[in-house]
């Protein structure tokens, strides 16, 4: 657990049929931070995570966790170092209860767990640590309930849940507000602050208000490439940033 | 005008819809006149995607009544509201994968005359001209935005429902897409907008419907925006 | 007289490829056999059960076992697929009960897998092979290509014949080996073609023939003065080709029902019974029919519905006679024999009457239509 | 990524009650342990047999959410290969069923690896074709005797002691073997291996990211279901004394999905109920066969119209129990 | 006279070039069935996403119509070759009304099993109607005889399969990528609520997409009617081979289709000539082969 930066990229590059959707991306996540990654429709952000959890092979350039090269590994394996990502559409397993559900991510510790002749009731050593980590984000009055029946915001804090059980160090989160309303975005912003401690969280966000108040650093992404770094009012007044992402609308 | 009920372009009354088992509207009441721009607001699964599908025919099962132009079309199948002259713009964008840009545009057949021509339509969206032949998905989400947009203006329908036009856009693509819908309004289009976006809805609107639970529970027009703030605040946490 | 009862038991295919050649008509012609015994002998009741083995000989065993254990039949017979047959041949010998088979083609049942409960009745591989290479190469065709099935029946239909044609003076040029169901014939066709023989072997059966037939047809290779020998073809495939396209085939079979007016007789009856003007009766039924009423005969003989070895012994030491297939025997393998016949399909106008469909072209004597028993590699044979 | 046996759970109805499945087990013990005084021996043997079979491919269907249309490749070849290992090589029947499930078990690595690269009705697809090729294999193959099949199939002595020629004997020992595999089945389910085989069916995407790998599981899923589908198939070689083409034909394989959907996908019990019904009806229909295909056609269509949960599924359902 | 040999790795056997030419065209010739089959089988999946088991049993409809045509009404080849595709595609539309139509929301795997259902049924009721040795179908006597083409003899009957496939091929590619109600199935594939909601009868056009599906499966049947033997099981037996066909061409892919079609059916015929004893398996093996090197087939758009 050594170096300021737990993730670094060095010249990140992913193409499509001739269309370059990430180029050269040079991202240093410093360790205990909350990193946000902004910019406009298409500047390649998912894209970027997607590479950073091998859900898609770079075409040119290295990834290095915590100074190992996780350029060739398989998105299981990235978990298994500790970095684990949301996704931008809900991902719960719909017909478990909340509390299976984050037994599953519990269960991960066992190692393979391919032994399918031991009875499901060894699990039951995780219901407490499960249960603590339910009541974390608010949901302790759902636990038998199945995921399939929580309201949107309610999902996204078991997802949540479920992630923090892997005890990550890192945390990829992509667009974690997207779709909510008013208050479910605050009540999710404090969870991202709350689990933030001990944690590096990189995230993906259009919301700039939840950007401003969460991030300790913001990187600038368009047309794949980095156009600006820095903390928020850095990166606010930088001219170029106004005019590519926020418009006029913001100070 | 706020009481001017009858003789609207789009009357619903007591609308109620469900998927499978379960209820969603509740009785939604609401009208849209001729070259307004609406807004429905309302919080998470208060019913406004819902509404704007009821009125398209796209729910499981629907009651009510829904007048578009003085004809009932609440038996109607979607496709025979669409041909009376409704478009619609889901929330998701729906723009197809398997066509290119200029397949997705040319889609939606057309209805009635009068829609705008391709070019105006490129005049509008300048960044669809250069990527026509482009896979549809493979826009970015702005353009696509611009893209599901413009496809429903070749129809000739001359009320669209947008539903949360603005969902992941960048803010300056906001920007882009409020001046397109002032364009449209002045084109002689009526819109029913379904927002989150407070924000963005009031520089663009005539007039708002507040939803809860399935149900319309206020109303005012954008001249009294001042005075109900503090309901806003209340209803939406805004 | 006492009476005595008899249960028989059919197990066949009602319902799928073997349906037209056994299945229904065999039902029917156990009835007429049936109904002509007991008008020499009232006292004598037979009961027929019937079981469709799907061709499956899980389903084939199953039945089997069944109809011994539980139904208590004395006979079991016909049984098209030769799987399912040596699959039952099997139980038969080990609930030491009778049983005839008719439909089956592999002359490994009096073969290697020969045993003291079973009986092979109208016809075997080793007959269509001998009848149709024999013949043939004794009228000009002396050199043969082979377009074999590629399977366990397949080379054995054409290791036989092959054996029979170098016998004769005849000579083999080649073969080619297609998978079993092809649809495509015509690559293997022009193999054929291109080897210049005189005579292509089908060593194969079924759809596989008809869709060689059908193909060659096309491709000229008749035309061209090449002759097609199928060496399992039954009444009902020629139906399925049509007198045009199969026209000068040339086959074997043991029986066929214009070649004289007994047999036509019994196809009026077996008609009547079978209730479906668009069937022909075949050799299958034609000895089904002759060995139930052997087996009776046997029966009344014995006094009564014995265990399987002695019935078989019993039918062994007697001679057979019946209307459709004459007088005949049965060696020791189990081996019934009767004369053969060498069949050419007609021309569409040389045609008459619906079902008209041969000429013989040649009697093969019992004693040379069947493999001689020293031959045949069953234990039995001493 | 829809799961293939799951119904829309709607909203009203009340909670599933515990128990259902002891008492199903109870119930399904004291029939197996009668059944020979009271019917054909032989009969529920096969049964048993299918029993097993298509409890193996609902396995995979009903748990993980594969449709494998090319279970008849393990049973068919597994069969081949216990039939030939008792009567040619002189194996003791217990050793030559472990040889075939070994046998199945192997094929079901090299299959499984393939297929599991796609989902839904590409995996169908897949495992069909693969297992038609290895029909094509049984076909041509020396030993199998093409389709004549091998039949005198010894019997022996399990162990050493069990004289299997006694229907008796086989008969419980069938029944043991059955019994094993289904509470091994049972076992598998209910382990922490089965727990994550829930969730991949759920959501596969989710269950990579939080770091398993889930093609391994779904290989391992699939080779499980593979041998125990070979050890139903050798059983069975040793019950009927053969082996044949049959079982390693495609329709074999649609058979099991028939057994499986008939008596109920993802219940434990349906493919019991599902493998008695039909084996009963080959039978029953046996005697006017000619409407055997059409009435297999029909139930398959009726199934899959209006008792999607199958006749197991649907009494569970009722009385809100879990089977 | 050339002779083409296979290296010797391979068996090292021989056969004369003009001999390969024909067996080359041959293959082509397979292939063009395999082609139109397998076409059917991607339109209906790539715009219901519903694997269509019963494709075989409607092939063989197809070759049974035109034999009943013949046999009931006198009707020939020609006529058959146009009834008969609508008579079969009719019988799929009411497939579609009363069943399909209730599963499109339901897992795919339903459909599967489901036209199974359907192919059973099929396949039964003709089989008690008809026996299962087959029917005779003669060729027409405008298309008997051949061409003598120095390496081959080419039955004319052959020449025109291969036309009239290519033809149907490439006009139904044409249809569905090029033109506006190509534009209309391919969306509605994916949303057809969407499209639905644009004005467009989705449900109707669904229908009649499938019935053409079918009518395409009939097609082929006609066309093999006279040199393929018409029985009730000619279509289980060539279903599968055509699965394989469509898994490596790409589900959905109507180009994936047609070419995967032809090329298969040239490698299977040289496979009939080299190693007769594989020409059944090489088209399984294949496919295991692209399935590891592109899982999604050759021209599979989404994996
Ligand atoms: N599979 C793909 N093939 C081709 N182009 C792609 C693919 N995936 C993404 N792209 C392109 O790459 C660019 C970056 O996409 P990405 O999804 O990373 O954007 P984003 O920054 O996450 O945008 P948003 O804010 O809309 O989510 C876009 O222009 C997109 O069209
Ligand atoms: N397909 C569906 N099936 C069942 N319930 C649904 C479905 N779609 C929406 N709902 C439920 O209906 C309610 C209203 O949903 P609706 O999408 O209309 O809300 P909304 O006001 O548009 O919210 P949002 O701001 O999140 O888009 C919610 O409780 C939602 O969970
Ligand atoms: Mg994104
Ligand atoms: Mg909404």
């Amino acid at each position: 657990m050594s170096g300021k930066y737990v993730l670094e990229t060095e010249n990140l590059t992913k193409e499509f049929a001739g269309f370059v959707a990430v180029s050269d991306v040079n991202l240093k996540v410093e360790r205990g931070t909350i990193h946000a990654l902004i910019g406009p429709n298409g500047a390649g952000k998912t894209t970027c995570f997607n590479l950073l959890t091998k859900f898609l092979t770079p075409t040119r350039g290295t990834i290095k966790y915590n100074g190992q090269d996780i350029t060739r590994l398989y998105p299981a394996d990235i978990a298994q170092l500790g970095v684990v990502r949301s996704f931008q559409i809900s991902a719960v397993f719909p017909h478990l209860s909340v509390l299976e559900n984050v037994r599953i991510a519990l269960q991960k510790k066992r190692g393979g767990s391919f032994d399918f002749w031991r009875p499901a009731s060894v699990l039951n050593v995780y219901n407490e640590r499960a249960r603590s980590l339910i009541s974390d984000v608010g949901l302790s009055a759902f636990e038998n309930t199945l995921a399939v029946e929580l309201p949107y915001g309610r999902k996204r804090a078991l997802e949540i849940a479920t992630t923090l059980a892997l005890d990550p160090e890192m945390l990829l989160l992509d667009e974690p507000t997207a779709g909510m309303g008013h208050e479910d975005i605050d009540r999710i912003a404090a969870l991202i602050k709350a689990v933030s401690a001990n944690r590096t969280i990189l995230m993906v966000e259009h919301n700039l208000s939840v950007v401003s108040n969460l991030s300790n650093k913001i990187t600038v992404l368009t047309r794949g490439r980095v156009l600006a770094e820095g903390d928020y009012k850095t990166v606010s007044e930088n001219p170029q940033v106004r005019e590519a992402y926020m418009g006029t609308g913001h100070a | 005008m706020l009481d001017r009920v009858s003789g609207a372009l789009l009357e619903i009354s007591d609308l109620q819809a469900w998927y499978g088992e379960s209820h969603i509207l509740h009785g939604a009441t609401l009208h849209v006149n001729e070259g307004e721009v609406v807004t429905l607001l309302g919080r998470n699964g208060a019913g406004k995607t819902t509404t704007l599908k009821s009125i398209m025919g796209i729910v499981g099962k629907r009651t009510g009544s829904v007048k578009f132009e003085g004809r009932e079309l609440i038996r109607l199948s979607s496709d025979a509201i669409a041909r009376a002259g409704i478009a619609f713009c889901p929330e998701e964008r729906g723009i197809f994968a398997s066509l290119d840009v200029e397949e997705n545009l040319m889609l939606p057949p057309q209805v009635r005359t009068g829609g705008l021509s391709r070019e105006q339509i490129f005049d509008l969206f300048p960044n669809l001209r250069e990527r026509l032949k482009s896979q549809g998905t493979k826009l970015s989400g702005g353009e696509q935005q611009m893209l599901a947009i413009g496809r429903i203006l070749r129809t000739g329908a001359r009320l669209l429902l947008l539903d949360e036009p603005t969902e992941g856009l960048a803010p300056v693509i906001i920007q882009q897409i409020g001046n397109t819908i002032r364009k449209l309004k002045e084109q002689g289009f009526t819109i029913l907008l379904v927002e989150q976006n407070f924000r963005f809805a009031s520089t663009v609107a005539d007039r708002y419907y507040i939803m809860e639970h399935g149900k319309v529970i206020d109303e005012f027009a954008n001249s009294e925006l001042n005075q109900n703030l503090e309901k806003l605040h209340e209803y939406l946490g805004v | 007289q006492q009476p005595i009862n008899v249960k028989i038991g059919i197990i066949t295919d009602m319902s799928s490829l073997y349906a037209d050649i056994a299945g229904p008509g065999s039902v029917a012609a156990a009835r007429l056999a049936i109904a002509d015994f007991k008008k020499l002998h009232p006292n004598v009741n037979v009961e027929i059960l019937v079981g469709d083995h799907l061709n499956k000989p899980d389903v084939g065993t199953q039945l089997a076992n069944q109809f011994i254990d539980v139904d208590k039949v004395d006979m079991l017979i016909d049984t098209p697929n030769s799987g399912v047959a040596l699959a039952i041949s099997q139980v038969a010998a080990n609930k030491n009960v009778i049983y005839i088979v008719s439909g089956a083609a592999a002359s490994d049942l009096t073969g290697p897998k020969c045993n003291a409960n079973t009986i092979h009745w109208t016809y075997d591989t080793w007959m269509l092979a001998n009848g149709t290479g024999s013949a043939l190469v004794k009228t000009g065709g002396t050199s043969w290509f082979f377009l074999t099935s590629d399977y366990a029946f397949g080379h054995a239909l054409e290791r036989d014949t092959m054996a029979v044609v170098k016998a004769s003076g005849g000579n083999v040029i080649g073969a080619v080996r297609h998978p079993l169901n092809t649809n495509d014939f015509s690559s293997f066709l022009l193999q054929a073609q291109a080897s210049k023989a005189k005579v292509i072997g089908l060593a194969n059966a079924g759809g596989d023939t008809i869709n060689s037939i059908k193909q060659a047809a096309e491709f000229g290779i008749v035309a061209g003065g090449q002759s097609l020998a199928g060496l399992l073809v039954f009444a009902s495939d020629v139906n399925a080709l049509g007198l045009k396209t199969a026209q000068g085939l040339v086959l074997t079979e043991s029986w066929y029902w214009d070649m004289n007016d007994a047999n036509r007789e019994w196809k009026k009856r077996w008609d009547a019974e079978r209730k479906d003007p668009s069937k022909l009766p075949t050799m299958i039924h034609a000895g089904v029919y002759s060995a139930i009423l052997h087996y009776l005969k046997a029966v009344v003989a014995e006094g009564g519905a014995k265990d399987g070895k002695t019935m078989v012994a019993k039918m062994k030491s007697m001679p057979t006679d019946d209307i459709l297939f004459g007088k005949g025997t049965i060696d020791p393998n189990g081996r019934k024999r009767h004369p053969a016949y060498l069949l050419e399909v007609k021309k569409p106008d040389e045609s008459k009457y619906p079902g008209d469909i041969y000429k013989v072209r040649a009697t093969i004597p019992a004693d040379q239509a069947f493999r001689p028993a020293k031959d045949s590699g069953c234990p039995l044979v001493n | 990524m829809e799961p293939a046996a799951i119904e829309q759970k709607d909203e009203s109805a009340p909670a599933i009650r515990a128990g259902g499945v002891p008492v199903a087990f109870a119930i399904m013990l004291a029939l197996i342990a009668a059944a020979p005084f009271v019917t054909y021996p032989l009969f529920v043997m096969q049964v048993l047999c299918f029993a097993l079979f298509a409890c193996a491919f609902n396995l995979l269907i009903g748990y993980v959410g594969l449709l494998s249309f090319g279970h008849a490749l393990y049973f068919g070849w597994a069969s081949y290969v216990c039939a030939h290992t008792a009567k040619v090589w002189g194996l003791p029947p217990e050793l030559a069923i472990l040889t075939g499930a070994a046998f199945a078990c192997g094929c079901g690595i090299v299959a499984g690896s393939l297929a599991i690269r796609r989902q839904g009705i590409y995996f169908a697809m897949i495992t069909l074709a693969l297992a038609q090729m290895m029909y094509f294999f049984a076909l041509q193959a020396k030993f199998t005797g093409g389709e004549d099949g091998i039949q005198g199939v010894p019997r022996g002595k399990m162990f050493g002691v069990l004289d299997l020629g006694n229907e008796l004997v086989m008969y419980y020992v069938t029944a043991a073997i059955f019994l094993t595999g289904f509470l091994l089945i049972y076992r598998i389910i209910h382990s922490p291996f089965g727990e994550v085989l829930k969730a991949i069916r759920e959501n596969e995407a989710r269950a990579i990211s939080l770091g398993y790998k889930t093609d391994r599981y779904k290989l391992m899923a699939f080779v499980l279901s593979a041998t125990l589908a070979g050890v139903a198939g050798a059983t069975k070689a040793i019950v009927l004394q053969q082996a044949s083409l049959t079982d390693v034909n495609w329709p074999m394989s649609g058979e099991v999905v028939l057994i499986a959907l008939l008596g109920g996908l993802g219940t434990l019990f349906g493919p019991v109920l599902g493998a008695l019904i039909i084996l009963a009806m080959q039978y029953k229909l046996s005697s006017f066969g000619e409407w055997v295909l059409v009435a297999q056609g029909a139930i398959f269509v009726l199934c899959v119209l209006l008792f999607r949960r199958g006749i197991v599924g649907e009494i569970a359902n009722f009385f809100r129990i879990r089977l | 006279m050339f002779e083409f040999c296979l290296p010797a790795i391979l068996g090292g056997k021989c056969i004369p070039s003009a001999a390969l030419f024909g067996q080359l065209l041959i293959g082509l010739i397979n292939g063009s069935f395999y082609a139109l089959l397998s076409l059917g089988l991607a339109v209906i999946f790539g715009m219901l996403n519903i694997i269509n088991f019963a494709h075989g049993a409607q092939y063989m409809l197809g070759a049974f119509t035109a034999y009943l045509l013949l046999q009931l009404t006198g009707l020939g080849y020609w006529p058959a070759l146009v009834i008969a595709p609508i008579v079969v595609g009719i019988t799929g539309i009411i497939v579609e009304r009363t069943m399909l139509q209730w599963l499109y929301k339901l897992d795919h795997l339903y459909g599967l099993l489901l036209t199974f259902g359907i192919a059973l049924i099929l396949e039964g009721v003709v089989r008690n109607k008809y026996g299962s040795a087959g029917l005779p179908y003669t060729l027409p006597d405008s298309l008997r005889g051949g061409q003598n083409l120095g390496f081959m003899f080419l039955p004319n009957y052959r020449a025109w399969v291969i036309g009239a496939s290519l033809v149907v091929c490439f006009g139904t590619w044409f249809i569905i990528e090029r033109t506006r109600l190509g534009a209309y199935l391919r969306a509605a594939t994916e949303n057809p609520t969407l499209v639905r909601a644009f004005g467009i009868n989705v449900p109707r056009m669904i229908t009649l997409t499938y019935g053409f599906g079918v009518a395409l499966a009939a097609f082929a049947g006609v066309m093999a009617a006279p040199i393929y033997n018409v029985s009730p099981q000619m279509g289980s037996e060539l279903i599968i081979v055509v699965f394989a066909v469509v898994v490596i061409g790409g589900m959905g892919s109507i180009l994936g289709a047609i070419f995967t079609g032809f090329g298969l059916g040239v490698i299977e015929g040289l496979t009939k000539v080299f190693f007769p004893e594989a020409s059944n398996t090489v088209i399984f093996v294949i496919m295991a082969i692209v399935l590891l090197v592109r899982p999604a087939g050759l021209f599979g758009r989404r994996a």
